[in-house]
């Protein structure tokens, strides 16, 4: 094996996908971009019980990735995990109950926006402590790898840019790399890590060049662009299902809201900066592609959003409606099993 | 100044010392900046304790002012070097941290969320609570650490800890519980002056929380609690928030007849366990109110200590009234069931009364 | 076969059971070995748990195989992929074990010495405790850790730590403390076919112990005390290597005419709430011998649950004989000072008994 | 600050060095081999009180860096810290009283082998959880970029090849990098992590080069060779001193003993690979290039090594003759100030 192979930046762009897929792409996309609009929406209505992390803008980032995965394929997810969460199959209106708490969300509302998991899905769960999702991603990895399942079976374990500076990226880098395991790094480099500027607290200017210090290729992608990074993903995914072990992708990104909910991004963040990325967006590139190259037409992509707009109207509706959980899901799921009944002391 | 903590209940007009009504995030943020200012040595680091940078003049911005504001201002005063924003490292910053204690400086570690520290648990656990006591005090580790604990906000399991027990339960590491403006501005100055490594625990519930505070500077005596209401039909332990639940519990039992004492115990390691014993052998009856979840608990220390050392003066049942052993659950109702409140204390406490 | 914990003082001949007398560490290998066995699912990863590779041919050396021999020569019949040795990257493995568990296997990490865990304590606290609860159910997390625990080998502060307390107090978690060969295997094979998170402390003083385990196949079901001696005196309760200084002192004792009764806790999280009442119902005192730090400890945990449960049956305070609030000394007779042994406990038996 | 450098293998040797700094490094150098050596074999006739970890092999590593320091300077050490102490100037008797857990140890017998530290040498503590110390000497270098004093005073962390797997490392890689910390990241590669080899649990061949992944320069040197390190170190020491930031060094070395006392390095490694180290052992090669250059004499060495002969002898007496501690000492420095009087429950 090569240790220490070189990081490069993928340039290229590919055509050569389905006309369903390239539909899925664009459902995908603008299904999370309104998800988050309308969840935003509910938030400052008071709907929403917690803190929540929109991830508008960074769509073609899980969108281009998971285009290749399938149900058997597992991916751990951040704090702002809702475009993980749709890029993977889960539904909107489980989505939306549970992060206004309902007993009909995802995990009955007992996890909340930081928490969404679909373990039918192969959504290992969003996780509210930056950088602790990784290693499950190489653990999902490694049950792979133990069944000998790896074309059936890889993971990706998407985080930010801040994530980058917790040791347990480091330590998963290396145990897959010596094991190699069919896991993806998907960094999704947003610039920011809470007003934090990665330029300040990431010591490289190519975090993907990182993993070569770890016997990782790195590819650089433009997050802006689903299909750049669907191209640098169909490599990282090939390389895991053919057995040959872990892929960094660094995918430069941008999220058009604050850190969460309530957050002013303005006061960190520049015009020019988000002028120029949401002059990129992925749903303005990828409309632009597929018309000018003739794939779809303007009107079935009209089509598309309306849909989308009535689902997540349904989604909404369904949320509000859906009753509070029982006060015994309190007491349950703590243990699988527990002969002690003292859970607690009232 | 060292205001006793014995002499509780301090409210505006208290004794003609001059101060004001001032909100407990207050509190903390003005006594950070005057422990900076009276010591050169002490210096912040934490993630967002100022919050961004501008690219071209790289100065620092503010934007974010540390979680809840509690560090907002103070860049403006003291500078990048000595308000120092962290990369995502908690065990990295947290031992550079120790290591600066051990070599002559006095930090003070924004942990954000009480959640964290588990990222940083070994540094603080292997070498801040340990370095003094392996090396023979040859060394002492003046660090200070502070994070934001309990339930009640909606940040749901991974963010709503109040594990302060297992820091308590580590030898050579103090932990402090404020519950209010007062305790808050005494106690966090008492654990930056103090030469060992002290845990400010401060609950989300409690940040918003109005309180008179004296203007001049003053200390908490760590390991002293205090009385919050003199009573003699039972004894209420309560510390963090919960001291906050027990003043409320208080006034309810009074009106039904029910005489209660409240300890607020401040500190939780070193603790006052003369206060403890002193309350229940006058009150001969006790309930120990904890969000943290019950196991094992600094609640389950407090009935010891009392089972044990005020055995002969009990009438009744030693009672905990705690977070159930279950996570942190992020629906509002939910989320109010697991935490204790005064109702809960109330009826445990006609539980032993009869 | 489960046995029943509560018929306890297993012996040589002990019902006709065939088996025989081993040490401790082999009843845990070999317990290692046919869980392996039996679930094709179940796997180890630890640091040098084979130890060792040839550089030419590749092939894993077994030079080691894992602290105190306890996975010595499972690399043979396993081969790599189950027996999985690891660099020293603790948050990261136990993390993959965890990822590995939510996704269908049933891991079992070797955490080499007990102090380790808090390296990979975001891992554990955050993550394998917390993720069947924070999703509903959806998922569960059959994994199972285990460490060599205590004092008394001369690995001085940062490799002797008891602090299963902290384990314990952890919603999510359960931790067993096997005290000889035959709980060790009953509650190993328990823990790896249990459905949740278990920690398996071993304390290295009981590593070279011997006792008779019988050949069969057996679990003890988690959260289950025995007793290990009858007596109407005193409650002496004990927990991992403090069940065997809780029996010398019982011998001690009984020399002296005082007739105490020994329970073995077994496991910590979930606990036997009924045996500690049910025997101190009959005994009317308790000591609870402890080699972790007291405070906010399993001990004080004990002492709470007996003081407010069965208050009305105790005649005097209750007591605790633990560890002093200090990290682990170097020095051999430091060491021991640190250590409650037998004197200590019919002291303090006697001080309660007049 | 241009923050991908590349690493380099240092190959220049420099005889620039004073006639009292060579006697110096020599006799460190010998100290450490004959402090190791005499320490097991009291370790073996049952007079240290724990486990102990020799470093004998590896001497020219804590030498060809501690020469550049002072008291001033601050190391981190790990549990196989006692060439560290040495070569940080800490005195034989008291350290060989340490081990045999005496009231006269450099940590009055309570910390033992793998927690020796003096303070006043600027030497911060062995440490026995692998990595940890790292961070501390970061923190060092803080203290003194914090107080301008980085020409005085700068930090050393010595760790393992094993200990690069841990998080921590590269957390205080990151974080020395973008802070511009005075602090030498010095990696004694001696091939193994207990039985386990660095080839298996290290995902690259050339563990310097992942420094550059945080914007540090790496530099690999032969730990064999005292000059080599010296050199190295030189330039570390320089860059640290004048406000440049971190250096990573790899010292290529070799333990000659088992990974502790008991253990039996025979049953993982390859007796060739002793001999061929052995063969380059670091007094064997300073003795051919001090004397072929005719700097020192044969027979001034040989009273070097009977003056440090004289000098463990006596240390061992005094060890074997100190005193054990009081027990009070069991409860003393938990705290420099702690009121309340329960320290323990007996
Ligand atoms: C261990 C830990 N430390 C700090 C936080 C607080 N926090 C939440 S998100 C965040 C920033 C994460 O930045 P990045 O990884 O770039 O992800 P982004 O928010 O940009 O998607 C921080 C500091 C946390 N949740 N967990
Ligand atoms: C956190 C932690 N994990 C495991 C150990 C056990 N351990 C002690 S030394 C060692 C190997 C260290 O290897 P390396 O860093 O190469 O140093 P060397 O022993 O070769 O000097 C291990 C695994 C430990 N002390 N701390
Ligand atoms: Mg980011
Ligand atoms: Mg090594």
């Amino acid at each position: 094996m090569k240790k220490n192979p070189k990081s490069k930046t993928n340039t290229k762009t590919s055509f050569d996908i389905s006309k369903e897929k390239l539909i899925w792409m664009y459902s995908s996309m603008f299904r999370i971009r309104r998800f988050e609009e309308t969840m935003l929406e509910q938030t400052f209505k008071g709907n929403s019980m917690g803190v929540t992390h929109p991830s508008d803008g960074q769509e073609a980032g899980p969108v281009g990735i998971c285009a290749h995965l399938t149900d058997k394929d597992w991916i751990g997810s951040t704090h702002r995990g809702h475009g993980h969460c749709i890029a993977k199959g889960l539904e909107t209106d489980r989505m939306m109950a549970e992060i206004m708490g309902r007993s009909t969300g995802q995990c009955h509302g007992k996890g909340g926006s930081m928490h969404i998991a679909d373990f039918s899905k192969g959504m290992l769960g969003a996780n509210a402590i930056v950088g602790a999702s990784i290693p499950l991603a190489v653990g999902a990895a490694l049950t792979s790898k133990y069944k000998n399942n790896e074309k059936e079976s890889i993971a990706v374990a998407f985080f930010g840019d801040g994530a980058t500076s917790q040791g347990v990226l480091h330590e998963s880098m290396n145990l897959s790399s010596i094991w190699k395991l069919p896991v993806i790094f998907a960094c999704e480099n947003n610039g920011y890590a809470e007003a934090t500027p990665s330029w300040y607290a990431v010591s490289t200017d190519d975090i993907a060049s990182r993993a070569e210090g770890y016997g990782i290729p790195g590819l650089q992608v433009d997050g802006m662009d689903v299909f750049s990074v669907y191209d640098a993903a169909k490599e990282a995914v090939n390389r895991a299902r053919s057995g040959e072990g872990p892929t960094f992708l660094e995918i430069k990104t941008y999220r058009y809201h604050g850190h969460f909910h309530a957050d002013d991004p303005k006061k960190y963040r520049k015009q020019e900066e988000e002028d120029y990325y949401k002059s990129r967006d992925c749903l303005i590139l990828f409309e632009k592609k597929v018309v000018d190259s003739n794939l779809i037409k303007t009107e079935e992509l009209k089509k598309i959003r309306d849909q989308i707009e009535d689902e997540l109207v349904r989604a909404t509706e369904f949320a509000l409606s859906s009753p509070m959980p029982d006060n015994e899901e309190l007491y349950k799921d703590v243990y699988v099993e527990y002969s002690n009944s003292l859970m607690g002391l009232r | 100044m060292t205001i006793s903590s014995q002499s509780s209940a301090l409210g505006p007009g208290y004794d003609g010392v001059p101060g004001k009504v001032i909100r407990y995030r207050d509190a903390f943020n003005s006594t950070l900046r005057s422990e900076m200012e009276l010591d050169p040595d002490v210096f912040l680091i934490g993630e967002d304790i100022s919050g961004g940078f501008d690219k071209d003049t790289l100065e620092p911005l503010d934007a974010w002012g540390g979680p809840f504001a509690a560090t907002k201002g103070l860049i403006q005063d003291f500078g990048p070097e000595r308000i120092r924003d962290a990369p995502i490292s908690e065990a990295g910053f947290v031992g550079a941290a120790i290591g600066a204690a051990l070599t002559g400086l006095r930090p003070v570690v924004d942990v954000m969320y009480f959640d964290f520290i588990t990222v940083a648990y070994d540094q603080l656990l292997s070498n801040a609570a340990k370095s003094r006591y392996m090396f023979a005090g040859q060394t002492k580790v003046p660090l200070t650490l502070f994070a934001r604990s309990g339930a009640g906000t909606g940040h749901a399991a991974q963010h709503s800890e109040s594990f302060y027990s297992m820091l308590a339960h580590i030898p050579g590491l103090k932990v402090v519980v404020p519950s209010d403006p007062y305790s808050c501005k005494g106690l966090l100055a008492a654990a930056i002056r103090d030469d060992d490594p002290v845990f400010v625990v401060n609950d989300k519930k409690l940040i918003n929380l109005e309180g008179f505070v004296p203007d001049e500077s003053y200390t908490i005596q760590l390991g002293k609690g205090r009385y919050l209401s003199r009573g003699t039909d039972v004894t209420l332990i309560g510390m963090s928030y919960t001291s906050v639940v027990c003043q409320e519990a208080e006034k309810i039992l009074k009106e039904q007849g029910i005489d209660a004492e409240v300890v607020d115990m401040l500190s939780l390691s070193p603790f006052d366990e003369e206060i403890i014993i002193e309350s229940v052998k006058k009150t001969n009856r006790v309930v120990i109110v904890d969000e943290d979840t019950p196991r094992a608990s600094m609640a389950s220390e407090f009935a010891a200590i009392i089972s044990d050392k005020a055995f002969d003066y009990l009438d009744a049942p030693v009672k905990r009234v705690t977070a159930p052993h279950t996570p942190v659950p992020y629906n509002k109702n939910l989320e109010q069931a697991f935490m204790p409140d005064a109702n809960d204390v109330v009826a445990t406490v006609k539980s032993i009364i009869s």
